[in-house]
């Protein structure tokens, strides 16, 4: 079946317009049946893809405009495989958890849209194709944020889409820019990745767009100071909002650096590592220090989001393999175990409508089950190993170790400070003696929540035992990418930082 | 024959302007249109006396033209008028700013 | 002779488009506006602009300063008119630098060069101004000529039209308020 | 044999899943029973493996499967039994044994009786995996499992609440959990730069293939690897500065404290720095920083034990001054005694810890030593145990604690640091006093607990029973030690005394057992006939307030580090991220909707004004097109 | 005697669109005359047969040709002109069959002045005479102002006043433009007057009168295409006229005058006169940026879209400052879109008319008209949607690809400074089409005003949207072959 990835993308969007006629009494499990369906054909798609391989599978080319180079040029390599069963099972996952009363119909119909654009976003080799998902998943989100999130939600959707969206509009400049560049180098006009790749520009070129392209993908992972629409977006948006989005949306950014500035820009990137670190540095421990501070369970865990992101950022960074399949595999991590923290978040929500950890204290003894699925997401949040966020992190940190031992201890606080704070909500939440006697009569997770949570619980226990499945085929491609990186680069720091393999060692 | 061109350039110019003045400062449609003609005759002088100067023709036909126009032109405008006085009872375009913002 | 003439014609026509534009009597700045143009038509016949000097006196001096009177007399504007001006040093300034502008660029040295034009139609050297523009008018400009006629009927229809008692009465007035039919509607 | 490591590794997981599965039940006894047989199939299989190493002196490796594998960084989960490893495992799951069998009775009346169980065996599942993997990723997966373990179990109690630290000095037992976690979080950090830096510089973890290469590396990377894995160690050992939560982690349930924070996890520092001995003696001079650190938070920890009144605190502190013993030897490359004294101390420490849990069972969790005395009557047996403990621990022959500790005094004079010698002794008569003033204080002299009104009574016969091991070994442990040396110093290095500290053993073994008595006996002197408290003393005297409250540290860290950082926090909130910007990007957004209701007052609805603008348009794109001629 | 040309190059082909046109218009007026008070609808039909066939015509127009003494001139970007004037006018004209009935439609001379108006703006196409341009143009013009004037509200009079007078004023400037311009080159026909600067272009002081008549048109034109601060009529305009006469107007007489701008403009541009390119482009910037922000503070819709339009015109016009083939073939391709999604806006403003103004004493749409639309017509909400993130450049909808091609040609020149501000403009804009669909999908809506919505509501309008609609969702399909039809014929023009 070579032509599933395009199969993957427009289920969603076929079942969402058919959705239109499923009656509302019906409509949940319209959703949970499709979800479940697309989550299984991204199954499919891992079960036939060939872990050896190292570039893209699954190739679709279909010439869409092709005067000017544009065409629907669809495949997946080790590094977007991932996200986009990640992307699949947190959409199935975030319908089944669904507490939506009002409009059920029009939000699981919007969750499909935004499957589509997601899903459509991570297997896009046309780098138009990709401008289109990347804007077109805002409109869904936008939507489910405005609809039915809390009390400044508007104020939060429309900040949401405006930040990412003016971003992407200078990164569109940028691709512009390195179309027209292929366009004169090689007299024709193509947006399709893979024809980029083989693209050498120049470094002064170089410079300019990869700030082009670092504004887009900043704000939308979103590095500070381009962060503050996140904890609006995350404070304001309904469960399922705020655990696609932390799963899925921000990871397009952090995919973007991967996929694009990476390979498409190694001399400038390698050249602005320090500022960017510093910028990711800043972002991993400045929002840590702010997640402290909150006094809203879910403003928590959307800073930490930023926190953890920081981490992405850095592996990314680290020009080698170890740092940048990290980068890519906390990707995954951060998606389950945030998406988990705010499922865990909105059960709450949906019992006592407060998020503040002011009202809570001692509910580990009422819902025991709960506080031992947060504990457990806590621990894999703050990188505990035989969890999946321990290997992420540690190989993010590592890898970047080699490009800068001082900035990556710096960086490394962050295993302090995560658990400073998320520590610190588990014992204002959970620990403590059950003061408000609002929480007394609290019910622990019903089968529904459990029926959400318990395979996410499952996926950190095995990943975090067991990455191999996942952390193969990412090395094999991110080993190319590195390799393709190194092939590209004119500068001689490039040459020097970018490491396809160590020098030194045992086993060299 | 003096070539007078460019003094009656500089003619057309000066009234020109004297039009646009009026233009600027007229509340008084009605006359705000004199004013108008008389911008369009300004250049009408500036056409006439190039084509002259240049021994072409295209110029007088555009002062044509142009004349033609302003004919056109005090047609419509009074029209409009009629309506604007009918519904406002005054010409005065102070009082036309129900629009603004 | 033909300087002479123009100067004093130049004075007068800049002064009575003063008159024009800066008389608070509707009927003072009417006729001098029509004698302006009067004496523009007299400046095309020094230069030997025939036939536009004609049409300027007829068009103009005759048929818009007909119309304008027509217009002048349905509003019954022979008062002096009252005007709020806003700033006089704006309008002066704006017209000025359109003033020092336009002359700056007609008394650059490339507009007094003589350019070698391509004649609009051949064999006009021997024609009087009238018999050429004529020639010119029915070959070349032709179709300028009949577009002008539709604009002409244009003109003509929407006077009439805008004119028209139909007029009076609008069907697509919009009023403030709460519609009755909805009311009515809701009341049932 | 990889059987039997099969067992002795994966015995206490399956024991701590079989408890959480009734982790929501009310008490099931068969967990106690069930876990108990576990991990005591541990002990066995320890037990074997022990003695086919003494046997066959070979080390045994298994290879599980593929961990993490990335660019060239090849993880596995594999662990080798070696002749230091089966000594940490005998020891981890003997006291393991031991403490999960005396928790049945411990735990008897708690609602939370199974999930304790889970947790222990947890954390012994994680200790294993900490000493049995054979590279140091795997090593540092068991040391945040038992981070997390002890996190879990020190926070067992979590439905207490925050109390001042005048009501109680560790705040409260959730607080005390995250206070370990936090800290060990620290020290973690230096434990990953140094595997960053041995990946990075010899592109493996495994510890056969580091050591191997270990003299590759240049003398300043060995320092700074050297440093980063013994901060690390520093973290799980409480050595000073991060030491605080140890003391505090005493809010867990007893038998966590004989387990976890006494016999084991605090152990793992020590065990790290002796599997590291390949890396430790190319670098003398970090090895001895790592001594005189050591010897200072000996004498440290020993100071803060004399003043204090609470009875787990005093053995906590206790713990302390001796894991800054194992450092000194460890620092001063005798690692074979640093490992006999760790496997001597895990038993009598544990016993210790284990006596103290009958004694708080007996006063209704009562830890004011001042408000008990003369306990032995009801409680005799504990009163021996207690005592072979104290003993034992204050280094009196024939005890265990004799053997080790006088052993690392004599390293300490071999090497010529006769500053540490020095300290260590006095820290020996210390300790010796603390211990018997707590003996005294517990079970001699008037009944001070009828005042509370306190019924105590005796622990029952198995606990009692499931003691005796310890004690047992507390005893004999003492008499193997030419086994064990001879048994470890085919993996550790030898350390070999000099002549002239041959000849000196004998006096330095009076010497020692001397202050050690005398401490004894001005304990006994002060407080075996009853407590005569000095008021005044306690209340004005500035160094007795000094060492009763840690030196203030505990208070210091508060101001100096907790409290900044939660109002830096609030700041970067509430000040930056709010005010700056957040705000910055609202400005924007104003400013825009600002220029355009500016903007739009020029729409005033006049047609002259419309028409001006007009006008003023040409004046404008003139201006551009003048500007644009000057630029050119 | 003067040398007639034969009959056969007179090439009387090259006006028969505007022939059609004018025969459609001349027709209504004498069935007027024989049998009044005929329904509207007669009228409707014979309009759009009329534009129907103009518009089969023109396709099927020779390009590159000259006729009738070389005063219209049909190349490629006259035929495109044409097509987007007559296309536009073809989704005008079914707006005239409302549920409602209004004073403009219910005159059969509106459908010949409106055709009239259409001829005239052909000949704006269809020309490069200056003169012929300018008596389109007023032919045009005067009768916009008229048909503005005729939808007969207090409003509507008040639009038709301001736009006229302004209409004189920059009349006044055109012909002082074309004056210099002639002046300057002894001609009125580009073609001459190009070949003519280009011989002259060395001369000391030829700038000053160039960039002189340069200026002078760039106010007469950017009056028409509404750039700030010639721009002042369009809000008024807009929101006095009726809402598809505001939507044609967005369109359809700025695609005129954008013909002759490119035209004259790239003569300009040919002789690479920089002065009036930064001059363009900073016009541009200053449009695009100064209407979204007043747009920003908007509360009627249609004044909103009004100044939408502006700043949607300051975006395109900096494609005319490039001189690149692409950047005049995205001028067409944008307003090519723009015209679907546009008037399809404003149609969705048309169907909601009605006779009161219940929600604001003045404004008619205002945002809370709008508020709860998609409880109240799910589908009307959503497809209006569609059109705002279409306006707003948001893939995969129509303008996304107008706007891409527009930045691409800009990036391509090099004015990558231009391209970022224009694209961050587009983030500006983003805030008051959403605002929009704040309101219609996250607000409630006002239950007793529901029926406001659909007040208007007819097939034909329907049609409209649905058609507009489709145009705007599947532009992925057909961009494609658009394009390259668009470059082909703006290719093929020398361009």
């Amino acid at each position: 079946m070579s032509n599933i990835l395009t199969v993957l993308i427009f289920f969603p969007l076929i079942a969402a317009i058919l959705g239109l006629f499923v009656s509302q009494k019906s409509i949940r499990v319209y959703g949970i049946t499709v979800a479940a369906a697309e989550f299984l054909l991204s199954l499919w798609l891992w079960m036939s893809f060939d872990t050896n391989e190292a570039g893209m599978q699954f190739v679709e080319k279909l010439k869409l405009i092709p005067e000017f180079g544009i065409s629907y040029y669809l495949g997946v390599d080790g590094i977007s495989l991932f996200i986009v069963i990640m992307a699949t099972l947190m959409t199935l996952i975030g319908i089944i958890a669904l507490s939506v009363k009002e409009n059920l119909k029009n939000m699981i119909i919007t969750l499909l849209f935004l499957e589509v654009a997601m899903v459509g976003v991570f297997v896009s080799l046309d780098v138009i194709l990709f401008y289109v998902f990347w804007e077109f998943s805002l409109v869904p989100m936008l939507y489910i944020i405005g609809a039915w999130g809390g009390d400044k939600r508007l104020y939060a959707s429309i900040k949401f889409f405006i930040y990412t969206f003016a971003g992407s509009l200078v990164m569109l400049v940028g691709i512009l820019y390195v179309a027209y560049a292929y366009y004169s180098t090689t007299g024709v006009w193509s947006f399709s990745l893979t024809d980029w790749y083989g693209l050498i520009l120049p470094f002064s070129v170089q410079k300019y767009l990869f700030w082009a392209f670092f504004l887009g993908f900043a704000i939308k992972v979103p590095m500070v100071p381009f962060h503050t629409w996140l904890p609006y977006a995350h404070g304001q948006a309904p469960t399922v909002g705020s655990v696609i989005l932390a799963a899925v949306l921000l990871k397009m950014g952090s995919y973007g650096f991967v996929r694009f500035s990476l390979p498409l820009f190694p001399d400038a990137s390698v050249a602005y590592i320090t500022p960017v670190v510093i910028i990711a540095i800043i972002m991993i421990i400045y929002t840590a220090m702010v997640a402290y501070a909150q006094k809203d369970m879910k403003q928590v865990i959307a800073y930490s989001s930023i926190s953890h992101m920081g981490i992405i950022v850095l592996g990314t960074f680290a020009m080698n393999v170890e740092g940048i399949a990290g980068s890519v595999f906390q990707m995954l991590s951060h998606g389950i175990v945030s998406g988990a923290l705010f499922l865990l978040v909105g059960a709450i929500y949906d019992r006592r409508h407060t998020k503040l950890l002011s009202e809570f204290g001692g509910i580990a003894k009422v819902m025991p089950n709960y506080a031992t699925i947060f504990v457990i997401m806590t621990m894999a949040s703050v990188g505990l190993p035989l969890t999946i966020g321990f290997i992420g992190e540690y190989l993010s940190l590592l890898g970047f170790f080699k490009v800068s031992p001082l900035l990556t201890v710096i960086a490394g606080t962050s295993i302090i400070l995560g658990a400073v704070y998320m520590l610190s909500v588990v014992k204002k939440t959970f620990f403590g003696p059950l003061t408000n006697p609002e929480n007394e009569k609290l019910k622990d997770l019903s089968t529904k929540e459990l029926t959400a949570l318990i395979p996410l619980v499952a996926i950190v226990v095995w990943l975090g035992i067991y990455p191999k499945p996942v952390l193969g085929p990412i090395n094999n491609s991110t080993k190319a990418l590195v390799q393709l990186m190194h092939k590209k680069s004119i500068t001689p720091k490039a040459q020097e930082i970018i490491l396809v393999s160590k020098d030194k060692g045992v086993n060299k | 024959m003096t070539d007078l061109t460019t003094q009656y350039l500089i003619l057309s110019a000066i009234l020109f302007s004297i039009g646009l003045a009026g233009v600027l400062r007229r509340k008084n449609l009605l006359m705000l249109f004199f004013a108008t003609e008389i911008m369009l005759n300004a250049t009408n002088v500036a056409f006439a006396a190039i084509s002259v100067h240049l021994g072409d023709l295209s110029g007088q036909m555009f002062a044509l033209f142009i004349i033609a126009v302003a004919a056109s032109e005090v047609a419509v405008g009074l029209g409009l008028l009629i309506l604007i006085y009918k519904k406002y009872g005054t010409l005065d375009l102070d009082n036309l700013s129900i629009m603004k913002g | 002779m033909e300087a002479i003439a123009f100067y004093i014609f130049a004075i007068l026509i800049t002064g009575l488009f003063l008159v024009t534009v800066f008389s608070r009597n509707i009927l003072y700045s009417m006729s001098s506006l029509a004698a302006g143009m009067v004496l523009i038509s007299g400046l095309f016949f020094i230069i030997r602009a025939d036939f536009l000097g004609a049409v300027q006196l007829v068009v103009y001096s005759g048929a818009i300063m007909a119309l304008y009177a027509f217009g002048m007399m349905f509003f019954d504007a022979t008062r002096d008119v009252k005007e709020k001006n806003t700033s006089k040093y704006l309008v002066f300034l704006l017209s000025g630098f359109s003033a020092v502008a336009l002359v700056v660029i007609f008394s650059a040295p490339a507009i007094g060069k003589h350019i070698e034009v391509e004649p609009i139609a051949k064999g006009l050297g021997h024609l009087d101004n009238v018999h050429a523009i004529g020639a010119v008018l029915f070959t070349k400009y032709l179709i300028p000529f009949e577009v002008a006629a539709v604009m002409l009927l244009v003109a003509m229809i929407a006077g009439i039209v805008l004119a028209s008692k139909r007029m009076d009465e609008s069907l697509s007035e919009v009023y403030v308020g709460t519609d009755p039919e909805t009311e009515k509607k809701e009341q049932k | 044999m990889e059987s039997y490591v099969y067992i002795a590794l994966f015995a206490p997981l399956v024991s701590s899943l079989f408890a959480a599965l009734f982790a929501q039940k009310p008490k099931v006894q068969l967990v106690g029973i069930a876990t108990s047989i576990l991990i005591g199939a541990a002990l066995v299989a320890s037990v074997i493996l022990l003695l086919d190493i003494e046997e066959t002196g070979k080390a045994v490796s298994v290879n599980l499967m593929d961990w993490i594998v990335v660019g060239d960084l090849d993880t596995k989960f594999g662990f080798t039994v070696d002749q230091v490893t089966v000594i940490m495992m005998t020891v981890v799951t003997l006291i393991s044994t031991v403490v999960h069998v005396y928790s049945n009775y411990y735990m008897e009346s708690d609602k939370s009786f199974n999930r304790f169980f889970s947790y222990l065996s947890a954390f012994v599942f994680s200790m294993m995996i900490l000493v049995m993997s054979d590279n140091f990723l795997g090593l540092f997966i068991g040391w945040e499992g038992v981070g997390v373990c002890s996190w879990l179990l020190i926070g067992f109690w979590y439905h207490k609440k925050d109390e001042t630290r005048d009501v109680n000095p560790s705040i409260s037992p959730s607080w005390a959990a995250n206070e370990a976690f936090i800290m060990n979080r620290i020290a973690d950090l230096g434990m990953l730069v140094g595997i960053f830096l041995i990946y990075w510089n010899l592109g493996t973890l495994k510890y056969t293939e580091v050591f191997a290469h270990i003299g590759d590396l240049s003398h300043a990377m060995l320092v700074g690897i050297g440093i980063a894995l013994f901060i690390g160690a520093m973290g799980k050992s409480a050595q000073f500065p991060l030491h605080t939560w140890l003391a505090d982690a005493m809010e867990g349930p007893t038998p966590v404290s004989a387990l976890i924070h006494a016999a084991t996890m605090v152990t793992a520092g020590v065990y790290l720095v002796i599997r590291a001995n390949p890396l430790y003696s190319q670098i003398p001079e970090v090895g001895y920083g790592i001594a005189v650190l050591g010897t200072f938070v000996a004498i440290f920890a020993a100071s803060m034990a004399l003043v204090n009144r609470d009875l787990k605190r005093v053995i906590a502190y206790s713990t302390l001054s001796q894991l800054g013993y194992m450092f000194a030897a460890a620092g001063l490359g005798a690692y074979w005694v640093a490992l006999f004294h760790l496997a001597a101390h895990a038993a009598f420490k544990a016993l210790l810890f284990i006596g103290a849990g009958n004694v708080m069972h007996a006063m209704h969790d009562e830890l004011d030593m001042f408000k008990m005395g003369g306990l032995k009557k009801v409680m005799g047996w504990t009163f021996l145990y207690m005592g072979i403990g104290s003993l034992a621990l204050s280094g009196i022959y024939p005890f265990a604690g004799f053997f080790s500790k006088d052993t690392i005094l004599e390293v300490a004079f071999n090497e010529h640091t006769y500053g540490i010698w020095f300290v260590l002794w006095l820290t020996a008569g210390l300790t010796a006093f603390y211990s018997f003033r707590q003996v005294f204080l517990v079970f001699f002299g008037d009944e001070r607990y009828h005042e509370i009104g306190a019924h105590p009574h005796e622990a029952k016969p198995y606990a009692l029973w499931a003691m005796a091991p310890l004690a047992i070994a507390a005893v004999t442990v003492g008499f193997f030690k030419e086994d064990f040396v001879e048994f470890v110093t085919k993996f550790l290095p030898e350390y070999e005394m000099s002549e002239h500290t041959e000849h000196m053993v004998v006096i330095l073994t009076i010497i020692t057992t001397l202050v050690a008595l005398t401490g004894i006996v001005v304990a006994y002197l002060k407080y075996a006939k009853g407590l005569k408290r000095d008021l005044e003393f306690e209340q004005n005297n500035k160094i007795y307030k000094l060492l009763y409250n840690q030196y203030y540290i505990p208070v210091i860290y508060d101001r100096v580090f907790a409290k900044p950082y939660k109002e830096l926090s609030d700041i970067a909130w509430k000040e930056i991220d709010m005010q700056v910007v957040d705000a910055s990007v609202d400005g924007i957004a104003k400013f825009v909707e600002k220029s355009g209701d500016a903007s739009r007052k020029a729409q005033n609805g006049n047609l002259s004004s419309y028409l001006n603008w007009m006008a003023a348009g040409l004046v404008f794109i003139t201006v551009i097109a003048a500007i644009a001629v000057a630029v050119q | 005697m003067i040398q007639l040309p034969d009959f056969s190059s007179l090439n009387l082909i090259t006006m028969s669109p505007m022939f059609v046109i004018l025969l459609g218009a001349l027709t209504i007026l004498c069935i007027d005359l024989v049998k009044p008070n005929l329904d509207k609808t007669l009228y409707v039909v014979l309009t759009m047969l009329t534009l129907f066939i103009a518009l089969g015509v023109t396709l099927s127009l020779n390009i590159n040709e000259r006729g009738l003494f070389d005063t219209i001139l049909i190349d490629g970007v006259s035929v495109l002109g044409q097509t987007l004037i007559i296309a536009g006018s073809m989704l005008f004209i079914p707006l005239a069959l409302t549920k409602r009935r209004f004073h403009d439609f219910s005159y059969p001379e509106f459908f010949s002045l409106f055709l009239f108006m259409v001829f005239g703006f052909q000949f704006m196409a269809a020309s490069d005479n200056l003169i012929l341009i300018f008596v389109g143009l007023e032919t045009g013009s005067l009768a916009l102002y008229t048909l503005i004037a005729m939808h007969n509200t207090k409003l509507a009079h008040e639009a038709a006043i301001k736009y006229f007078t302004m209409g004189a004023m920059a009349a006044g400037f055109f012909t002082m433009g074309a004056a210099i311009i002639y002046a300057t080159t002894g001609s009125v026909e580009m073609y001459a007057i190009a070949k003519v600067l280009q011989d002259r272009m060395g001369e000391a002081g030829i700038l000053i009168p160039i960039i002189g008549g340069a200026l002078f048109m760039i106010v007469a034109i950017g009056f028409k295409v509404s750039l700030i601060p010639f721009h002042m009529w369009t809000p008024d305009t807009y929101e006095g006229a009726s809402a598809p006469m505001a939507g044609y107007m967005s369109i359809v007489p700025k695609v005129a005058m954008m013909v002759v701008a490119i035209r004259l403009f790239g003569i300009y541009m040919e002789l690479n006169i920089d002065i009036i390119k930064i001059t363009i482009i900073v016009l541009a910037i200053i449009t695009t940026t100064l209407a979204n922000m007043m747009a920003l503070v908007q509360k009627d819709v249609k004044r909103m879209l009004a100044y939408s339009s502006i700043s949607h015109a300051g975006f395109v016009l900096v494609a005319i400052a490039l001189d690149t083939t692409k950047g005049y073939s995205s001028i067409f391709l944008y307003y090519g879109l723009f015209m679907f999604t546009n008037l399809g806006a404003f149609t969705m403003l048309w169907i909601s008319r009605h006779k009161y103004n219940v929600h604001h004493d003045r404004f008619h749409h205002p945002y809370s008209k709008f508020a709860g639309m998609i409880k109240i017509a799910p589908i009307s909400a959503v497809i209006m949607a569609v059109f705002m993130l279409s306006l707003a450049g948001v893939p995969p909808f129509s303008l996304f690809w107008g706007k891409l091609y527009v930045l691409s040609a800009i990036v391509d020149s090099g004015y990558y400074g231009v391209a970022i501000i224009m694209a961050l403009n587009s983030a500006i804009a983003v805030y008051y089409y959403l605002k929009l669909i704040v309101y219609m999908f996250l607000k409630e809506p006002d239950e007793s005003r529901k029926n406001v919505v659909y007040a208007n509501r007819a097939f034909s309008l329907e049609l409209v949207i649905g058609i507009a609609a489709f145009v705007t969702i599947t532009s992925i399909f057909y961009i494609e072959p658009l394009m390259s039809f668009i470059t082909d014929l703006v290719g093929a023009s020398g361009y």
